[in-house]
């Protein structure tokens, strides 16, 4: 007989679906008078549900996995070569750093028995939980929020990119990871604070985005420009990224992983209409928003930027993270088009007030996962919301809008009040920047001893 | 024996090339350049911030040539590098003092094509 | 007690299978006098089967929108480095467009009612539409064939590299996938007149795959070469692409989306066996694919050359992805092998009548499309075709060979004209071309005002 | 009606679950007295439970198959530009032959008719098999195991890259596909001798990744090292790899696929716990190999090496790939950073001894495999390894580390002489390493006649 | 005439063309070398093996120019490019024996600048 | 003083240092460059046309010397990049008028080394 993977395997496979009843159902059924073959069948029914279900966030946790590689290309073409692979070291530690400190401590702050609506407090080293958290195996659930927090912390790579101390970023990465993420986490996913009064944020614009986008705000302003951005009379200097085709498949594989973020957090793959919509809004939403983006800059500059489109790509995908679920599809193009329009003034914005932000971090990240965040204030729909409030524009009065804005400020400063601490104490004690010498040379060779491109000429002028 | 110097437009190289060739100049070095000369620059932008760019690419060509080819090298390079637009580029000659075949060790004329 | 997301996850998770059950098909099964638990049960398992179908549907979409990453990826790392953010930009753009008009006609046009088998005529911007379509939500279906929409424009974008205006291609982009693409689908796969013939195209090898392929055809014929592809005698020179790695990632992508491509197109995750076959097909065939093309290359030109191998890949995909779900594995090998021949013989054809396609679309796409669609009418298998005609060598006689044929030729024939028409006109109005020095210069520098690598030293010598 | 796909499709999707009931069950259900609602559901249910186990097979082959473009990124970012696109040729190569030869004898070889407990002797060319295995269809099931068969045969790739000769090459890669690995994979998974006595190798660590890294050893001796990789005195240079942004994607992308490899071997989408603890596992186990990795290399030298990290993620995955489904997240966690020690350990003892592999497949496949597959015999769980051994460490004494070393060492040894007896003949016969001049200008042009990177300027002094 | 060899940090380039504009030498051609002089190289590692890195990205920088302008030429040189740190580089003046402007013929002094 | 020019094959330019530190000359430059000498190219296809490569990878060395130094030089290049073979390359030894070092503003034999 031809047979697959040994022993446990064998066993796997043969526990077809009428086996996993629980017998404690099994006994209630049967005490009811339902006859045995039906109330098998009910078990199998939850058993395949259950399948489904956990393949969906599975597989939804596997293409969040992915978008660190998204980062990583996005990060690091759009920067110098000679710091490329700096930035690629701290996006793939901000995702190691991130697992293991959301096994340790993260998920049980996140996802812990509530104390005062603020933070969790059980379930550290995944001790104690129950084997199923809404629905899914814990473990699987924890994989998919773990997906999540590396997303949070790695988008501050890109912002503080070509100067920042590696081991002081190391740091960095550890404490949001641990800490940081994970409270504000609690407030609207893990029944904390924000939940109780009804904030809704679908996917994580404010928890996720808006978190990683204005750390990385606070944290550009405290470690200053990169030589050379800014000229004396504070005017702008461009300084082109590397490799743009490595970019663009950065953000391809964002958009792609998107695709788990956004519609994976309905956490059931049996909620067929609702995924589905998710799905939809999340597409148009990022084509809403990189032609909105594309069309802006090719009227203001005379040319259609590709790096600005590609980050009006992600700006559309960061707005409609929040209110992917609760709008139409209609809605979702006009938050995307919106948000093309934010990118640009953004990352203007920036350049006039003296703000280095090499990727575009926090106008991407940051100001969209406000604008995403506050859209559900402004298009959602009561039947999608489950309550009964709704949208500015869709016959909901202010009061939803007012929510929104109360969990997206309030999150907003208590990241900017943690991390403007943790990047000042840092920078007071182990530094946050390399010598200049090393930040002209390139942190590719200062922090880590090699090149990106070994053999290639490349001129390092900038 | 003299040593040309010569930078011309990329896309030209092809031709010098060829009407080296039908001079019977055989030998050349080639390595990238950036120049900047009468020829404007461009303006190129990232992100929204304009820069110009005014290091245009160019090639630099080398030949090393006996005094008797110096005149038909010359005039091989002008016919296949010369567009008339402005950024066709220059030549410059430079007195060869001596030359060396590395294979053989021979030296001077000899050593030179 | 710990939560996931907020108050719709908890209503989505706890809306067990057993809740989902349509009222109506309730009191029918209760009035024929079934009992309670078992019309809950047929009502859940109803839910559970929309759900694996709907998760189906949905991944293999986002594995077709990744494609699109690969496309992005073939096309620039097959041309010069000089114009690698331009067909990037377009890549980008036509997915995007493609998105955005799909949304308000495209799919209308193609899935709406039917006006005398020729085009839809119901559902612009999604109104009026049912809530599922095929047995899927109708926006997990829009998206699948949105992103196949992407696809068919897309193929073009390489084929007029290197020399095309930006703003003349968006013009193109948009009325391929708001028009072109629309009719033609319509006609096999929207209830159209082919369909009522009984023409055969699983996945698309006509109406994706030729269709790009022959728009991109008349398209590089009306655009001309580039410069430097032909010399005084009409003989080609190679214009080596400038990253090859790059392409093989490319072409990995691509294959790697097929598989949501191909297997997907059964709009059903419950069609076990189904998406088996088609899955093994798509397989073998890329290998055959690849296989036949680089010995094949080998043996002409005594290297086996890796552009050619990675182009025997697509061969093969494309030609696999009508015939996929009606031959054994058997035949998809030797369909895969034929495959690669053809775009062997493919590409020396066009260098020799002096059609400059930089990056084999017309023959990978074109050429294949067509070998693909008639090879249903040889090794189609009756039983897997569902019909009572079967292919010419197994034994169905020569009348799906026929239709085949007739469902293909008409397609390309609309194709040709319809874009011969629209690039022509465009030519003619706003031009087609970028001037000589900007094709000398590179259309990076030239529309988009950037560099794909900046501070690299690349010889822009041809 | 709108309508998608035609014919065949239709009538896909109409075929409800409950049309799928096999007569016979329903004969048998009928004559016990079950009433045919019931009846029919089972039949249903048991459709349902097909479709989500050959979705989540499927979906697993893919992203298997999606690993061979991470080793084709990592391979060829790791060695010299001259050879990047040699070493991807062989890549691409190494899954089409596989899928090919695995379908003519490989798979026979495997999972055919035991004889002996040596090798299955049916089923070539896939011919006379049941509908099913392992309880998904065969098709499925042959698509999976041929992507493991690719990742076994490419591992080989990088450890003799930038001096192999190309149809040597192929050879090898034909050899290994279509038997050697067979062979090795019968023993455990195919019913063979070393399933018999209970040795576990959940995913692989021993029947893919020692069989390819002792391959990979055995090879590069054979093979010898690069000019240039040791001096006189036997020191070692370090020969940088020319684009670590690409080897940094690729072993994102094989993390990314390792989650359809671990999780994906259960066969099935209902074993819903299994493969969370699958996919947890192989998170935390990756997570704790880059960090370990990057810590002892950074104390050593001094330096966070980004190369060494990316190794030690890859270190971990291979680690975990054999023990994930037996143990905890907290063994998990110390089976990687004991994998992370590994790694630079063995990269360190291989430039010791005089061994150039190019890529470190030897220590991260070979070494780190046999870590993994020992480590059951530490750390397995006797509920989890459903049978009444457990591991060392976990109060199961030391029968189980015996059994796993008695079947680790003998399928290395096998390899060991196997190969190593097709690479002396072939090194006999047609010669296994290019000339000199060849290798010094890069095999790219000798064996391809083509360049990476067209157009760059590249220095090749080394 | 003279041609005017300097090579010097890659990041100095641009101060070095400002100081050149003041003193209006406007031409200059720009190539990417690598050098090895007093200045220190650092260590690389790849995968744990060390090497040193002893040749050092810089910038090659050629002028040609009337004898009229050798002075300032080398003088602007030097302040853009001096930080005083090993590693500013060094300058190399040569005979320049003839000049010729492609895209007219001229010829000599007219056709340098 | 003399300016060294010299074309070498790529992977000889380790032996090269090597024997030029031999014999105490420490500094030099180092630029890629492409070469169309003796040496046959080699043909390189894509996608089915084939096409000659005639301008193959070079390095190329500049060399500043004190007249005392440039036997030893010339001497050390060539044993370090002969092996004999077609496209061993060539040394071009031009007149250097001046040299100027940057840092200090030294000039001539001075700045040199
Ligand atoms: N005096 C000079 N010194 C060094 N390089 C020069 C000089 N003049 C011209 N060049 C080089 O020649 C190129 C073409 O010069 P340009 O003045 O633009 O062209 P044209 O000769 O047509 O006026 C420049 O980009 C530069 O590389
Ligand atoms: N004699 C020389 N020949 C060729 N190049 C030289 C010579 N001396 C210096 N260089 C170039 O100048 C660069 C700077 O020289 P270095 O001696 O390090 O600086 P400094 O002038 O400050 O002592 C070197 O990297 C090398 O490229
Ligand atoms: N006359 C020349 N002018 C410029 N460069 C030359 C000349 N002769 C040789 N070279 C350079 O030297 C390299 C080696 O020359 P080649 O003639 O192939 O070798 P060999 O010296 O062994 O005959 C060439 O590729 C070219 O870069």
């Amino acid at each position: 007989m031809t047979k697959g993977h040994p022993s446990t395997h064998s066993t796997v496979n043969s526990r077809l679906p009428h086996r996993v009843a629980p017998i404690a159902l099994l006994a209630v059924l049967a005490a009811t008078g339902v006859d045995a073959a039906t109330v098998e069948q009910q078990a199998a029914l939850e058993g395949v549900s259950l399948g489904i279900n956990t393949t969906w966030v599975l597989i939804a946790a596997f293409l969040v996995f992915f978008m660190q590689a998204g980062f990583g290309m996005v990060e690091s073409g759009f920067i110098r070569a000679k710091n490329a692979c700096n930035v690629l070291t701290k996006n793939f530690m901000d995702f190691c750093v991130a697992a293991l400190a959301f096994f340790v401590v993260g998920y049980a702050l996140m996802f812990g028995t509530d104390a005062g609506g603020l933070v969790g407090t059980t379930g550290f080293l995944l001790g104690g939980l129950p084997v199923r958290t809404n629905g899914v195996p814990t473990f699987a659930f924890w994989l998919f929020q773990a997906a999540f927090c590396g997303a949070a912390a790695t988008i501050v790579a890109g912002a503080m990119a070509e100067r920042m101390k590696f081991h002081s970023y190391l740091l960095y990465s550890a404490i949001i990871s641990a800490v940081i993420y994970p409270v504000i986490g609690h407030w609207t996913w893990g029944g904390g604070w924000l939940a109780s009064i009804g904030f809704h944020d679908y996917a994580g614009s404010t928890v996720v985005h808006a978190t990683g986008g204005f750390a990385s705000l606070i944290g550009t302003i405290i470690l200053g420009p990169r030589i050379g951005k800014f000229n004396k009379d504070g005017s702008a200097n461009a300084i082109p990224g590397h490799n743009i085709p490595l970019a663009s498949l950065g953000v391809f594989i964002l958009w792609f992983g998107w695709f788990g973020f956004n519609p994976g957090s309905s956490l059931s793959g049996t909620s067929a209409g609702l995924n589905s919509l998710v799905a939809i809004n999340t597409c148009l939403a990022a084509a809403a928003g990189t032609t909105s983006a594309m069309g802006i800059i090719w009227y203001v500059s005379g040319k259609p930027d590709l790096s600005m489109t590609m980050n009006g790509a992600l700006a559309g995908l960061v707005a409609i993270t929040a209110p992917c679920a609760y709008v139409g599809p209609g809605a979702a193009i006009v938050i995307g088009t919106v948000a093309g329009a934010i990118i640009v003034a953004g990352v203007f914005l920036l350049d006039r007030i003296g703000v280095d932000d090499p990727v575009g971090a926090v106008p991407v990240h940051g100001f969209n996962g406000v604008w995403g965040t506050l859209s559900i204030g402004l298009f959602g729909r009561k039947a999608l919301l489950a309550g009964d409030l709704g949208g500015l524009f869709t016959g909901g009065g202010p009061k939803l809008l007012g929510i929104q804005a109360l969990g997206c400020f309030s999150s907003i400063l208590f990241v900017v009040f943690t991390m403007g601490l943790v990047f000042l104490i840092i920078k007071k004690t182990i530094g946050l920047r390399v010598s200049e010498t090393e930040e002209l040379r390139g942190l590719d060779i200062g922090e880590h001893g090699m090149e990106s491109y070994s053999g290639f000429q490349i001129f390092v002028t900038r | 024996m003299k040593l040309i110097v010569a930078y011309i437009q990329p896309e030209r190289l092809n031709a010098v090339k060829q009407a080296l060739y039908e001079r019977e100049v055989y030998k050349i070095s080639v390595t990238n350049a950036l120049g900047c000369g009468q020829q404007r620059g461009y303006v190129e932008s990232y992100r929204g911030v304009d820069f110009e760019v005014n290091l245009l690419k160019k090639v630099r060509i080398e030949i090393a040539v006996n005094d008797a080819f110096v005149d038909s090298t010359v005039e091989g390079i002008v016919a296949g590098a010369r567009t008339g637009n402005i950024g066709d580029g220059k030549i410059f000659i430079l007195e060869l003092a001596e030359c060396v075949r590395i294979r053989t060790g021979d030296r001077g004329a000899k050593a030179i094509g």
